[in-house]
């Protein structure tokens, strides 16, 4: 007879202020095969915890039921506790009375009942748990980090610095991310390509990092500890090796029109070419589809040029096949375009440009070696206004959410305007500032007070040319509302923060899921907020949400750690949440009858032939047998087997069967 | 006589609706206290007899409900349940089993206010379909006494 | 071919040259414009100003004679009209208790399935098709093509052209030869409702207006709301008053626009009709 | 205009009862001419016009229209007068008594012969055949607020 | 059928085989299975219009299969099923010869069950028109009068398990309807007994039954069950475009398609 033990937690109030949870407990105490039922006002606390440690010693319990928050929250904390008081782990189960009752049922007796039949479901289920052990995977000491900006970077260099092999890939010829594009950076103003080209360095020169740049993760399969990544090395039409990075070809290439990337489509560059002076790695790449050869086949001057021979017209993408235990993803994030402001012309002034643009314009390797000038006409603006929240904040348009570092580099770009232009005007329209770093909000008071800038706080409702100047109309409303007209000669928007374009797509190559907005979706907002729900697969930067680069490099530090800790053992211990098909004595040896079904239906191809012998090797019988290390414990070959005799530890056969008995019969 | 309170049964899977209900319960979103929740690892575990036994026992309704195609937790999954479920629907069809009674669903772990609205939905459709007598009529040995102990 | 048409107050009264130029050119292309017995007026802005239930009864009523005509579609060429219209069908479609209450207002039956098309609608799904070859005397002035307000807004429910840089009368007048500008002023208000109660505003609103036409050499502005039209036209001297010159460029309508460039019958048009003589 | 749109939201926003009244018995609700631009462009996409037209409507219910407004309102009743009676507007019936309302004789005098000339004054009132239906819908809608 | 006792005893003699599964006179003018493993048995081997039993029930049991390679007279029904088991890994090349008889009832002997499959390709499942027409008139009928038609049907069964003994694919040696720990299937032949019964069957059958009719022909009371697996049969076509049983063919219901449609999932 089984001795289970119910722990009904009031969750502060957050449980008792719907439901009767001594009642719960009273009632549940009488049922067979319980031993022991209390109700308590904090279950996960420790003095919580310890009732249950001591209930088990005490009265030699079998079985825990915990009747609580969300098994997605605390099931590992119950689970260690119970195997601290000697009870194996997986004899505990959790009923979910918080999210699944009282937050979402008013007071009464319906909920109290929902309550009770939500505990007696998981007391009878537990009454057919068997203990279990984890199982013991081994891990691939090797870490696959997607995305090569400054949290990419920093996530990589931590892990090597642990000394272990890491891969980065990078989609651009070169990496660096946004931040390579930054003129200075905020709060300090030092500029961007001195702290980051060393670390870029670093990357390249460091032992245990293997770079591919020019490159996107074409597939994964298998799990944590033991991923098998395929990498699409894009052609650079490039022999790496021989290239020697002298620039001769981007010179002498005869296509200089096209919008450069990094420019923002401010500046030009040729089809061969290097996005900026301090690319790592510093070699060029052909861009196929505005390069002539490869449009109308003549041309070549390249090859004719390269001192080295090192170009290659013809040569394909390449797959890399990888083995990683972890990865890390840190694409990071992409900016709004002017053309989704049907108020300000749908993108068709030119000097309404966004803020990365004129971080462009402001910086040194720019298109403009660092004068602020107009895209139209190349003149110096003498007034210029910035728009904070272009985007941002607007659930009209479909983005309710704050970008978060607007305000920072609008008030860095507006300081900038004025040390680079003496005798300029420059505006911010704002809603409101939002500066709560460290020693943003003096970099802002230091953008009003020492460098003039005329904050007005007011949104702009409309933005229109009319004789070569931008009349910027807008209100002020601490002005009570009243109507502010500037005839400004640029204007930047700080447009929002949204995914990048491909994001969906890779986060339905690696399982993850995502949020309303193409952002990779965290574990758990507060508590995981490097991890996701695929365990193995982390997150840093501003893949996850828009974010400033302080905070994109802890983030990185953090997922580095996570990985750490995930290469610091050998094997990896797994939840024993697997498949196995039954065993039964000779002849018959298992129900299974070697149909072999199953093995399509499973997605992990984790179900094996197993043929028993007789002495004389001729197979009596093949039946089918699962990998213990490759089954994730879906359960899809359980549902599917006809004779039933596959059963997936955890959700047995039986314990789903008295789950559903439990919950439309009241004793 | 008190209006009929239908018992409907959900079946889950761990990772995209048992979270969108979660989300549900954080964000304090109400919604109507007949349904039972029962968690599956994944949809491809939720095994049909299942659902024909918690018509034996008396539900009225059932919903099931997992991760939308593409998102499944283990790839493939749900698209395995679709496919079962299009096949046992159309075969309880064929046998007059009221397939009004079971509401199938794509709910993701940010779906919260979603889920509220498919229990809504469905407690509303079932309390107006009534129980299901017919069926309860055919399973109508006595109250089993149900301790396996 | 018919189609149905709600003139509407103004265009039997001070807007008469509208609903001319309208007629002359709908019979240049051989469509006949079948008015809706005993049309009332829609309320324009007194109505919804004052009285809820009565801004969507009038309008209802309209809708409710024009259905048991049996018309399927009419044309609304005073875009103040044609927003009542649409902005009625919408309200009462969403919200079943106001469709009682209105119906029952009206003593009419009332479904909402009858088609309201503003005049650029009409234009385009009707006449621009065969425009190319008709065109004789092409219209080629710079012109500066004024929706006013309620033509393009509220956009979720009209869903009519672009919200902020509407296009329409634009690609239209080019298929009629003329050279639409570029300006700022396409869809901002010229006063509307307030003509005669507070005539200032509307010197000030329609003053800005012409003005930006003016200094983008605009040698006509086109329109396509009689309210809209007195404005700019009849108010002349208020908005000259308030820029502090004489600014003499003519306003037409759309169709009017059109009808020159067909080289129709000018008193047909109702050209005479303007307080700013069209030299055009 | 005495308080701007964003001002009249706040105001509403708190709730406080005399800023309510001080909102019905604002000029600026009067002066807006529901041409929909802040609805076009509010982020939380308010229907700031609609909301006018109700506080409008409430202003007249509970006789706290500014009397700033005056030829405003005056204007608004004269037209629904033409309404009612003729079925559709009818502008010298509407001159007339606009001008009986605000003793503003002068306004526009000029204004008529011009018209006259151009055709654009009918002398004769068009009217409609059903002006019973009218009427019935006018005394019906305003059961519920005297006008 | 002189060629296929001929064949049958060569086989046996140069013990090729170790049995051949054949049809011979039963008791009153029926037919029933003959198992030769000696030479003059083979005599008793007939074939003619009687022979509907669908002779591949019998290579998954172990009391034929232990005697080692078998020979089996197979019309077109029966090659099907055995295609389908050789997908299903029970049956071989090197225990199983497939003396093939064709709707035309000639005898053609295949080498391997590759030819087999490819002779089997030549022909689509058809249902015929009798069945065709029931289940039409079932799809016409309201959901409570197909539930009603479907109670009473099934009513007089009394669980004998006939339709499982005569069907090729129900080779479990452990059905899961005698499951009791937990009980699946409620084992009183009652309403609810019976209803669940068919069901599983049915859905056990989706994707491998081959209508051959051996359910229907088995069931003492004539019990239309065999409409089930025609339906199911009809639905994979509809839905994923039907099956054909193949050696390497994707099993219907442990594949799918990333774009099945269907209107009800919301």
């Amino acid at each position: 007879m089984s001795k289970i033990g119910v722990f009904v937690c009031h969750c502060g109030e957050n449980i008792s202020a719907t439901v009767d949870c001594a009642k719960v407990a009273e009632t549940v105490g009488n049922y067979d095969g319980v031993a022991f039922s209390v109700d308590y006002t904090y279950m996960c606390s420790d003095p919580g915890q310890n009732l249950i440690k001591s209930a088990i010693k005490e009265k030699g319990l079998t079985g825990v039921v915990v009747a609580s928050c969300s098994p997605r929250m605390h099931e590992p904390t119950f689970r260690k506790a119970c195997a601290e008081a000697g009870l194996n782990p997986f004899m505990c189960e959790m009923a979910n009375l918080r999210e699944h009752c009282s937050w979402v049922h008013d007071k009464g007796e319906a909920t109290t009942e929902k309550a009770i039949d939500l505990v007696r479901i998981l007391v009878e289920k537990v009454k057919y748990n068997h203990s279990l052990n984890d199982i013991k995977v081994p891990v691939t000491k090797t870490a696959l980090v997607i995305g090569g900006g400054i949290a990419g970077i920093q996530a990589s260099l931590d892990i090597a610095n642990t000394g272990h092999k890491v891969i980065l890939i990078e989609k651009d010829p070169s990496i660096g991310g946004h931040m390579s594009q930054l003129s200075e950076t905020f709060p300090t103003l030092d500029c961007s390509q001195c702290i980051l080209t060393p670390r870029m360095v670093e990357v390249a020169q460091h032992p245990n990092i293997t770079l591919y740049t020019y490159a996107e993760l074409e597939s994964l399969e298998g799990f944590i500890g033991n991923f098998k990544a395929k990498i699409r090395k894009k052609s650079k039409s490039l022999d790496e090796k021989l290239c020697t990075g002298c620039g001769l070809c981007t010179t002498k290439c005869p296509v200089k029109k096209i919008p450069s990337e990094f420019n923002e489509g401010l500046g030009k560059r040729t089809a061969i070419y290097v996005p900026f002076p301090q690319a790592i790695p510093n070699k060029p790449v052909i861009d196929r589809i505005n390069c002539t050869y490869y449009i109308k086949g003549k041309c070549k001057v390249c090859e004719i040029v390269c001192p080295t021979k090192a170009i290659r017209f013809d040569q394909e993408d390449e797959i890399v096949e990888a083995e990683v235990g972890a990865i890390v993803i840190s694409t990071g994030f992409t900016v709004k375009q002017p053309d989704f402001f049907p108020e300000y012309g749908y993108g068709k002034y030119p000097d309404v440009i966004t803020g990365l643009q004129f971080e462009r314009l402001a910086s040194a390797s720019g298109p403009t070696l660092g004068e602020i000038r107009r895209p139209s006409d190349g003149k110096v603006p003498e007034k210029i206004v910035f728009l904070a929240c272009a985007g941002s904040r607007d659930p009209a348009k479909g983005i309710p959410y704050c970008s978060k570092i607007c305000c920072m580099y609008i008030a860095k770009h507006a300081m900038l305007y004025q040390h680079k232009v003496h005798g300029g005007k420059s505006y911010v329209f704002y809603m409101d500032i939002r500066a709560g770093g460290k020693m943003y909000e003096e970099f802002v008071r230091r953008a009003i007070e020492d460098d003039g800038v005329n904050y007005v706080r007011g949104r702009v409702s409309r933005i229109y040319e009319k004789n070569g100047k931008l009349i910027v109309s807008g209100a002020d409303t601490l002005l009570n509302a009243m109507p502010v007209e500037i005839e400004a000669d640029m204007v930047v928007l700080a447009t929002a923060g949204v995914a990048n374009e491909g994001a969906e797509e890779l986060a339905q190559k690696l399982h993850i899921s995502y949020d309303p907005y193409k952002f990779f979706a965290e574990a758990h907002p507060k508590l995981k907020p490097v991890e996701t729900n695929t365990a193995g697969i982390f997150l840093a930067g501003a893949c996850q949400a828009p974010r400033d680069i302080p905070e994109s490099v802890a983030m990185a530090s953090g997922a580095a750690v996570k990985v750490a800790g995930l290469f610091s053992q050998d094997e990896l211990t797994r939840e024993p949440i697997i498949a196995v098909v039954n065993r039964q004595a000779a002849p018959v040896y298992s129900s299974c009858v070697g149909c072999f079904l199953c093995v399509s239906a499973c997605p992990y191809q984790a179900i094996e032939k197993e043929e028993i012998k007789n002495r004389n090797g001729e197979v009596i019988k093949s039946m089918a047998k699962v990998n213990p290390g490759l089954c994730q414990g879906c359960g899809t070959c359980v549902a599917f087997c006809r004779t039933k005799s596959i059963d997936i530890q955890g959700y047995t056969h039986e314990q789903m069967y008295t789950e559903v008995m439990a919950l439309l019969n009241e004793y | 006589m008190a209006e009929f309170e239908p018992k409907i049964v959900a079946f889950v899977c761990n990772w995209c609706t048992y979270a969108g209900a979660d989300l549900t319960g954080t964000s304090r979103i109400k919604y109507a206290s007949n349904v039972r929740i029962v968690r599956f690892p994944c949809t491809g575990r939720i095994d049909y007899m299942l659902l024909l036994k918690a018509f034996d026992e008396g539900a009225d309704g059932i919903i099931v409900s997992g991760c939308h195609p593409n998102d499944c937790h283990y790839t493939s999954g749900n698209f395995h349940a679709r496919r079962r479920w299009i096949m046992f629907r159309s075969l309880c069809d064929f046998t007059g089993i009221d397939t009004e009674r079971i509401k199938f669903s794509w709910v993701s772990a940010a779906e919260g206010a979603k889920w509220a609205d498919i229990v809504n939905a469905t407690v509303a459709s079932v309390r107006e379909l009534g129980p299901y007598s017919e069926y309860k009529k055919v399973a109508k040995y006595p109250e089993r006494e149900v301790s396996h102990g | 071919m018919t189609l149905g048409l709600y003139p509407g107050c103004s265009l039997k009264g001070s807007s008469r040259e509208y609903a001319e130029s309208v007629i002359t050119v709908a019979k240049a292309f051989n469509i006949n414009l079948e008015e809706i017995k005993d049309w009332n007026c829609c309320g324009a802005t007194a109505a919804h100003n004052m009285n809820k239930e009565l801004s969507l009864a009038l309008p209802a009523r309209i809708l409710s004679l024009a259905e048991k005509q049996g018309l399927k579609e009419i044309v609304v060429p005073c875009a103040a009209c044609y927003s009542r219209l649409t902005m009625t069908k919408y309200e009462l479609a969403k919200d079943p208790e106001l469709k009682a209450a209105v119906t029952d207002a009206n003593g009419l039956e009332y479904t909402g399935s009858v088609n309201v098309l503003n005049i650029i609608q009409m234009l385009d799904k009707y006449i621009t098709p065969n425009l190319d070859g008709r065109v004789i005397k092409p219209f080629d002035h710079r012109v500066a093509c004024y929706y006013g307000c309620l033509l393009v807004r509220p956009h979720e429910i009209l869903k009519f052209d672009r919200e902020e840089d509407p296009q329409s009368m634009d690609v239209l007048m080019l298929k009629a030869g003329a050279t639409p500008i570029d300006w700022a002023f396409k869809t901002e208000c010229c006063g509307a409702g307030l003509s005669v109660s507070r005539t200032s505003s509307v010197g000030r609103l329609s003053g800005k207006i012409i003005g930006d036409a003016k200094d983008r050499g605009a040698e006509a502005v086109i329109v396509a709301c009689p309210m809209c039209h007195s404005n700019l036209d009849m108010r002349r001297d208020a908005i000259n008053s308030y820029l502090g010159e004489k600014i003499d460029i003519p306003v037409l309508y759309i169709t009017q626009a059109i009808g020159l460039a067909l080289d129709l019958d000018r008193k047909a048009l109702g050209l005479q009709r303007h307080f700013v003589k069209v030299t055009v | 205009m005495d308080y701007p749109p964003s001002v009249i939201m706040r105001m509403l926003q708190t709730g406080i009862p005399n800023l309510e009244d001080k909102v019905l018995r604002s000029f600026s609700i009067w002066v807006c001419l529901t041409c929909e631009m802040c609805f076009a462009r509010c982020p939380m996409s308010i229907d700031i016009p609609k909301m006018m037209d109700f506080l409008r409507e409430k202003s007249i219910n509970e006789k706290k229209a500014n009397p700033k407004a005056k030829e405003i309102v005056a204007f608004h009743k004269s037209f629904l007068d033409s309404i009612k009676y003729t079925g559709r507007l009818y502008e010298i019936g509407l001159f007339v008594d606009y001008k009986a309302r605000t003793l503003k004789i002068l306004d526009d005098l000029a204004l008529a012969p011009k018209m006259m000339k151009r055709g654009k004054l009918n002398l004769i009132p068009e009217m409609i055949k059903d002006r019973s239906g009218i009427a019935s819908i006018f005394r019906k809608s305003n059961k519920k607020n005297k006008n | 059928m002189v060629d296929l006792i001929k064949r049958a005893k060569e086989l046996i003699e140069s013990s090729a085989v170790k049995v051949v599964i054949g049809y011979e006179n039963g008791t009153g003018n029926r037919t029933r299975a003959l198992f030769v493993e000696k030479t003059e048995d083979a005599d008793k081997l007939i074939f003619d219009s009687r022979c509907i039993q669908n002779l591949a029930a019998y290579v998954t049991k172990r009391e034929v299969k232990d005697k080692g390679k078998m020979a089996i007279a197979a019309t077109l029904p029966v090659m099907r099923s055995i295609i389908q088991l050789a997908s299903e890994f029970q049956v071989n090349d090197n225990n199983l010869l497939v003396l093939g008889i064709t709707p035309e009832s000639k005898l053609i002997e295949f080498e391997n069950l590759v030819e087999v499959e490819t002779f089997v390709h030549q022909y689509q499942i058809e249902i015929d028109a009798r069945n065709k027409e029931m289940l039409d008139r079932l799809d016409n009928m309201t959901k409570a009068e197909r539930w009603k038609f479907w109670i009473d049907e099934l009513a007089p069964c009394f669980k004998c398990y006939a339709c499982r003994a005569a069907c090729p694919m129900c080779y479990c040696h452990r059905c899961t309807v005698d499951f009791n720990q937990p009980q699946w299937i409620p084992v009183p032949s009652h309403e609810l007994g019976n209803l669940e019964w068919h069901i599983m069957r049915a859905i056990h059958l989706t994707g491998r039954c081959i209508d051959c009719d051996a359910c229907y022909n088995a069931c003492p009371l004539y019990i239309p069950i065999n409409l089930l697996t025609k339906k199911m049969m009809l639905d994979a076509r509809e839905h994923f475009g039907g099956y054909q049983p193949a050696l390497k063919g994707e099993h219907l219901m442990s594949t799918y398609k990333p774009d099945d449609k269907e209107n009800f999932i919301q």
